[in-house]
């Protein structure tokens, strides 16, 4: 172990930067998008520096990394980067560059131009059932058949705002997805089906009765096994005790599926970040188009498409024509399941008169 | 070329404009990789079981870290032997993602050698995420990795992974240097990143501006977002530009035609309503902006931010599990954020001790803070309240007085009050 | 004269322009009313130990009703003879607190006989409250009340005394009869005012219209407050009158020089901005109203609320004690309401049978709602969920589902799932 | 028991009204208030009604009720009515008339004309000393030394907008002072005082144990006797146990207070209805005139009358200018206490960058 090499951290960042990055680091005066997917950035010098940004997809394998460095080496001097919603930049310094840089990435055809401005960019998403171990629903999937449809949003500039998507496979949600304009989320409908035989072999019995927040897990003795109970009117199939103890599974072809999430930001931007909120509890799984879930986002992305103010994000659209207006325009159902009644679900109520017919 | 298997349904997803992960996973197994083929086999199989088919976790990893791999075994591994492994590194990325593509096919040559060739640029919470690695290559990797001077991204009850948006490499708006703090932050604590020791994970993301496009207020226990304290920088010779129609809105956002209103677009919906616009030129109560952005965002020619920087801290930001979902709260409105952060690094030892010190298993910082009240952990981080760190005081009646603030303290005699009052 | 008490700190309190209890008691207790002395004495006394002198209540009452009488007892009853009983009578208001004087005199001719004079005009939930009985008058009392047909009003667990604005009777705005409402309550529900048999209490307050005067909102367990369905009624010369300043603005609450501009106050103001002004008439998009009132009381002689009118329904208000303050929320968006207002009480019975059966002692029915969920209410009082019910759904991922909405049920076989997924 | 009179009821409204109401019920067209105090109704048909409002005392003896009696006998066809506010309002059927009662009022002296539109109108309240077994403070007390105070914007229109202060003695909140522009609360903060001697007599200690909110209440046995004790760590002082045990007083000289709340209302006009958030966590009791308690009212409000748009009510000018402006221009200190910590506490955080220095 001695001389074992470890805690060394990640290259330092300006290790990855080309010359002109170097160059103009914090002396970067204003931008301007000159059609979708493609940025200008210009210092207080005038330097100009201009960046295509493509679809990613995330999951990858190193041939498609390696077509992506052959573009770069070919364009960019050998440099590119990746966004926080997975798209691919890559910059030039010039405009005789950028046309040859567009041409390229156009005859490559698997790096779309696209996600600046006012768009449906790229969905950020987990693992599902490519890597995930608690999903209740594919990640890349479903992604890949939404982005196809709402592909003329991509590159494009033609709604009210930017909107963001995205997906998580479980309420575990890696992927945070709880403040999105458009949120899909993987839902279990079914409380644990339990491994009596084997659940005090694989798990420690205590943890997994502390793991469910809504205590609804208690000691049992099954056909001799020492093992737990699930009193599913207390369960929310948050998966919790899954996570804690193998022998709980929740995954069900006909509990799982998917439930939609809207109106949510983190950007300051006007108002303050908002929680996306429930637009449909349930849509079944639909592989391998997931048709029901594409449709459906369609349908809100039209819904605010023909509704919001210029600038407006999809929840500050909602809160200006009430959630009422909502489920009228979009035609979705409101239900029970809509109503909060969770920690806080006091707070959702409405204290007031105020209300459209 | 590995043995492929049939995927009538996923073929269904190498349809369309969209870059189809089917089709490039589909090239690595025609060169060869079988657990690119059996991957896809096994995707398949969930397509129509309409379940996943991945075990329950299993403890591997890499001497000497507690973390940066994530077991994974198949469940149907007899079927889809390439997976029967299906180990997952994180790989620490570089700060806001760039990449020289020399340096990257460091990792790619290792992980094409030794891995599946399959991986994710980039997980949710910024590594590079090598999917797919057979138990006994797990060391091998490591060692190959770390030779070219790359390490491992947090797992656990750890520190997770640091991340940030592009900041000042590329962004006029960015108040500090968030790759320097990103990289500083990782670097410090490269212990509590590879060594869980925690009562559960601790996301640290920084962000340039209050747009937040690394969604820190989101997605971290600890966000750090640049803002500034003097007043908005205005160009009114711009302003008259976007007045005249020179120079569209919103930075090109919706297209180079749409020309901007500058009295309804920008001051109307100020949330503040601190701008006015007299048709010439555009004026700022500074005093009364909450830094919001939205000028800046439609006039990023005309305005920009001031140049007293530093940054807002928040703290608590999670998913749902299991107390609900968390957004991120103010808890310094304005700190300064020069190398060596060392005002900021003072800050957060005192967090972590504090929920080292009460958090129980599995308890996020933000919801410790729920549960003992956010008055406590400002005695513990020792700060004063601020009005700022609240949208708004308290309804309820119920405050908690401590003996020593009521004159006379808790204890009466129930004999004397008997004196003054009958029973 | 009664005997009088030195009161230095009570003096001070007949200073000043506001009328002073202070001075109207002492005039009283110098026409010979000891309570009148002794309350101030004992006031007095509070004034200087800075406490309370009353006894915890003691059951006191009136034959066959369980409430209508606070049991109140002087702890220092030496010092205060004519205040050692102190007993309050609610006696139940007539709706709207209009009174002949000949009627009111009955009430004050007997208060003046065998009370002490003092009393409440009018009590917080609405009550005319006399102020001071001994025991042994309460009955004697409440036969010359009823006699001269004056009725006790709601205590404890039961219904309380039911109220409401001003209504009809001189308002404009009210969009159902608020008085009406109000008597028919109070005479239909007679039995479960005076006899205590619920969790806990119960309110009923009746505004004609969504300012609220009455302060249904905040302070009723069921607050009834009248609205309209169709559209605001304009009427366009007296726009063009405000628009000229030959009417005031908002009824003249700023004083009659306050000129209305109606693009700003009017339309700006709007929260649904669903009102447009071209200079000469007023143009309001209805269907995106909600009915704030807002533009209304700054025109009334030019808006009025339109005519299909009804009450929206809102649940469950309430003080902090014990699990924070509620507000009333939206249950019944918009029912007619009509004497003798059988689909309102329909639904009346069905909630009291709701709280009654699922109720804990002390538990209002706005903190049952909190515990079981607005969705069980929702099923107990037969109505269907409804946006407008809600500011917003939720944000949480936490759904309980029923068994029998998910296809297959909850019921599955482990050895089947096994023979998908190896351990 | 036979022929005793019960379930009778409050007499019929209509008995009380006097013919112009009879004969106008629902006809109102308008109205207008022409000075201070002064309104006028006017129906459809043209019919015009004046109203004086005068500002009521609430706790009053049968002598000055009847000393308005005699007015209304003279003025007013033997008719009037109060106000949810505790205020008198006279009725006369023209102007002539009007002055006569004007002149009558201001003669009386003690019916002050007031309390409409942009003012500070009555404040209702609860009964404190004179009848409470658990106040904190004095009701009748303070309100007269704060409505002395503001008389000035009692008779005046010159706020922003209408100003509703109320108070309540104690945390039970008879008063319902949740949703007031200004609300006056008193407060305890000691913990109960035990009778350990006689509590198991008077008290069920079940009962008494299951009152407290926060658990802190144990059962113990003190001195041989079976009592109770009090976690101080865990008690906020709401004096339910007190209500439901008279063993365990919370009263006392030292500990006894107010604390001011601002910014609530009931009106569902423009936004919906508030609750009142804390300004001022503890204020001594100052009997008899409530010195600071009333000066720092005059502050909030005129703070308020300074900076409020016209139209705008308390809670919607501090929700404009954001809480850390308001105490800036109260000069309120901000305290640990302001910072919620009950059970929605985290909905109070604030999750944004958006706050002004």
């Amino acid at each position: 172990m001695a001389d074992r090499i470890t805690d060394i951290g990640p290259p330092k960042y300006d290790e990855m930067w080309p010359q002109y990055i170097k160059d103009n680091y914090g002396k970067w005066k204003y931008h301007e998008i000159l059609e979708p997917g493609v940025l200008k950035h210009v210092t207080e010098d005038g330097f100009e520096l201009f960046t295509v940004r493509c679809g990613g997809t995330r999951l990858m394998t190193t041939l498609h990394l390696e077509d992506i460095c052959k573009i770069a080496d070919q364009y960019c001097d050998g440099c590119f980067r990746f966004t926080t919603r997975n798209n691919i930049e890559f910059m030039v310094t010039d405009t005789e560059k950028l046309e040859a840089l567009k041409k390229a990435l156009d005859d490559n055809g698997n790096l779309p131009k696209g996600g600046t401005g006012a768009c449906v960019t790229n969905i950020v998403h987990t693992q599902g059932w490519v890597h995930c171990h608690t999903p209740a629903i594919d990640a890349s999937g479903p992604v890949k058949a939404v982005m196809d449809d709402l592909f003329e949003y991509w590159n494009s500039h033609k709604l009210p705002a930017q909107v963001r998507i995205s997906l998580a496979c479980c309420l575990n949600m890696c992927g945070a997805v709880h403040c999105s304009d458009i949120a899909i989320l993987g839902v279990h409908r079914k409380p644990p089906v339990i491994e009596h035989s084997h659940l005090d072999k694989i798990c420690e019995i205590p943890t997994a009765i502390a793991s469910c927040p809504t205590a609804a897990i208690k000691p049992a003795k099954v056909d001799d096994y020492k093992s737990v109970q699930v009193n599913a009117e207390r369960c929310m199939f948050c998966g919790n005790c899954y996570t804690m103890c193998p022998s709980m599974p929740l995954a069900d072809a006909e509990g799982d599926g998917i439930a939609l999430w809207v109106g949510g930001k983190v950007s300051n931007s006007r108002t303050m970040p908002m929680f996306s909120k429930l637009a449909v509890p349930y849509i079944p799984n639909e592989p391998p188009r997931w048709d029901t879930t594409v449709k459906t986002i369609r349908t809100i992305l039209e819904a605010y498409a023909n509704g919001a103010n210029r600038y407006e994000r999809m929840g500050e659209w909602i809160n200006r024509i009430g959630w009422e207006r909502f489920f009228e325009v979009t035609e979705l159902e409101f239900t029970e399941h809509h109503i909060d009644d969770y920690r806080l679900a006091v707070t959702t109520w409405r204290n007031s008169t105020q209300f459209k017919f | 070329m590995a043995k492929m298997h049939p995927t009538p349904m996923l073929d269904e997803l190498e349809k369309g404009p969209w870059p189809s992960f089917v089709t490039d996973i589909k090239r690595l197994a025609e060169a060869g990789k079988d657990a690119c083929a059996d991957l896809l086999g096994q995707l398949e199989l969930s397509y129509k079981d309409k379940e996943g088919h991945w075990k329950h976790g299993g403890i591997v990893g890499v001497l000497g870290y507690g973390g940066g791999v994530i077991g994974r075994y198949s469940d149907v591994p007899d079927l889809f032997p390439g997976v029967e492994h299906f180990h997952t590194l994180r790989v620490n990325q570089p700060a806001s993602k760039f990449y020289k593509t020399e340096r990257l096919r460091e990792v790619m040559d290792i992980w094409e050698r030794r891995g599946s060739g399959m991986l994710n640029m980039h997980g949710s919470t910024g590594d590079m995420v090598l999917l797919g690695a057979f138990t006994e290559e797990l060391e091998p990797i490591f060692a190959e990795l770390t030779a070219k001077g790359w390490d491992l991204g947090g797992s656990g009850s750890a520190l997770r992974t640091p991340a940030c948006c592009v900041g000042k490499a590329r962004c006029e708006w960015a108040c500090i240097d968030t790759q320097d703090i990103c990289y500083d932050l990782t670097m410090e604590f490269q212990d509590e990143m590879h060594r869980p020791a925690w009562p559960y994970k601790f996301k640290f993301k920084v962000d340039g501006c209050p747009n937040g496009c690394v969604a820190s207020i989101a997605r971290s226990d600890c966000s750090i977002i640049g803002t500034w304290k003097d007043d908005i920088r205005i160009d009114q010779e711009a302003v008259a530009a976007y007045a005249a129609g020179e120079i569209c809105a919103n930075g090109g956002a919706h297209g180079p035609d749409t020309k901007l209103d500058i009295q309804a677009d920008v001051c109307d919906l100020c949330p503040t309503r601190c701008m006015s616009y007299d048709g010439k030129k555009l004026y700022i109560d500074n005093k009364e902006c909450t830094r919001c952005m939205h000028c800046i965002n439609l006039m990023p020619q005309a305005l920009r931010p001031g140049t007293e920087t530093g940054a807002s801290i928040l703290v608590g930001a999670k998913a749902p599990i299991l107390e609900g979902a968390q957004m991120s709260s103010l808890i310094i409105p304005f700190i300064p954020m020069e190398a060596p952060y060392e005002e900021f690094k003072d800050f957060v030892e005192k967090m972590w001790d504090w929920w080292d010190e009460n958090g129980k298993n599995r308890e996020r910082i933000g919801e410790l803070i729920q549960r003992k009240g956010l008055q406590e952990f400002l005695k513990a981080v020792e700060l004063e309240p601020d009005p700022r760190m609240v949208k708004e005081p308290r309804y309820n009646p119920y405050i908690f007085y401590q003996e020593d603030e009521v004159p006379g303290g808790f204890e009466r005699d129930i004999k004397e009050y008997r004196k003054r009052h009958a029973r």
